[in-house]
């Protein structure tokens, strides 16, 4: 998930921790996001257990793979129509 | 919008102001893609996105797409109509 | 939209850039959140189609501008609240 | 809430106490223009809002504000109960 | 609310103020958070009325008061179970 | 990962990157008391919590936690496998 790529010119210290910073912090937030619409989508909100139930648990599992495929699909078919309409040389 | 800056202030100003738009396109982009999946994936019998809900995305994009592109120019001529009316007053 | 009044002393340079930096981020945020707002008011969330329908197009276009009008009046009704209240002086 | 500060921290602690007062104020103004707004304004058939949703908005604002001082008043009374009991505790 | 424990080390200014900072900031947003849970639990989303009812007060003050006795409980319920993961030495 | 970071960068960017960790740690305790409370207390007939809304208070922490330590580690996983498969392009 590269999304701040460094120029040619050489990086100072502040900008390469800076990219760094930025990369690990969009990972968190987006796992953060991931367990906000997950949970929405598959725990039984009446909490009637404690445990997650075996339906559940499935549920997590594959609610999160599908957002990593939604997130890398959409993140992709933005760079397309980004290239398409400068003629190239669009980043994401 | 003018504040008297000098050249250094208004340099040091750009480059805040430039990672506040990739701040501001990052937020944009993670709305994007929960409102999609909120909308456009609600079968958790397989691991893998199905044809119509990967059908279903690519539209939530482009909908969501255009609709930033049309908001974005509603918001620039109401927030210009509304400065301007702000500096007739003073 | 000056939100942030200087007050009567020089500001210093860091209060300057922090003043235009502040109104701009308040900008950004409204842009954001009418962004969100005016979606989920206007759009047809089946996304059975990949463009906007006329009626969708009209509906951001008037909810945007309600979003405008609300805005400044809502921020000059707590104006007006908080000059009764502190017997002038108030400011958004 | 003493941390035994010097001086200069204290002033620098209050500085970047009023800079969070202005931030956790203009986090309270969003959101009561967001939710009068969502709660207020439904009606897309004119682009200038009505007098039923100018009248709508300007309760609910009136509301809002009465609202957050109450709370706020029953806040301040619950964090202090709350941090003289954890003080008795040890 | 000490969520901020500083250890044995003589903690440096800026980590003082760091520490004072971070913990009114969590004050701060709680306060925010519970503004938002209740006025959705409590208040009546007509706003036929600009005052408060009765019945919309009483509701607010239990509604707040029910808040902080859930944050203290899962705060304490989180610490317990971290420390028998950890055996002891947990902290929140 | 690696952008070749000196020493003391790399010093620097631990110590931001704890930052962080407070941070997230932060807000995910907030959204679970956030949802918990929203789930499980509705009754405003008194000012203290039932045994009801304690238990129910409970059980949505517990399952809270084991969900994001289950989440936590598919996360880890997808994340990995994806990294692979970028550098695998390049």
């Amino acid at each position: 998930m590269s999304l701040f790529g460094l120029g040619a010119r050489q990086p100072t210290s502040a900008e390469k921790i800076s990219a760094v910073e930025n990369e690990l912090k969009v990972i968190a937030e987006m796992h953060t996001r991931m367990i906000k619409i997950c949970s929405t989508k598959c725990l039984d909100k009446t909490y009637r257990e404690g445990e997650l139930s075996k339906g559940e648990a499935v549920c997590l599992d594959r609610c999160s793979a599908k957002f990593f495929e939604a997130h890398q699909k959409i993140s992709d078919q933005l760079q397309q129509q980004q290239q398409q309409q400068q003629g190239g040389g669009g980043r994401f | 919008m003018d504040a008297g800056l000098t050249n250094a202030e208004q340099r040091e100003l750009e480059n805040r102001l430039q990672k506040r738009q990739v701040k501001e396109f990052m937020n944009l982009f993670s709305g994007l893609v929960d409102n999609c999946f909120v909308s456009c994936v609600d079968d958790f019998t397989s691991k893998a996105l199905s044809g119509r809900e990967n059908g279903c995305l690519s539209r939530c994009v482009l909908k969501s797409m255009t609709t930033q592109t049309r908001l974005g120019e509603r918001f620039a001529e109401l927030n210009q109509a509304m400065t301007a009316e702000q500096q007739g007053k003073q």
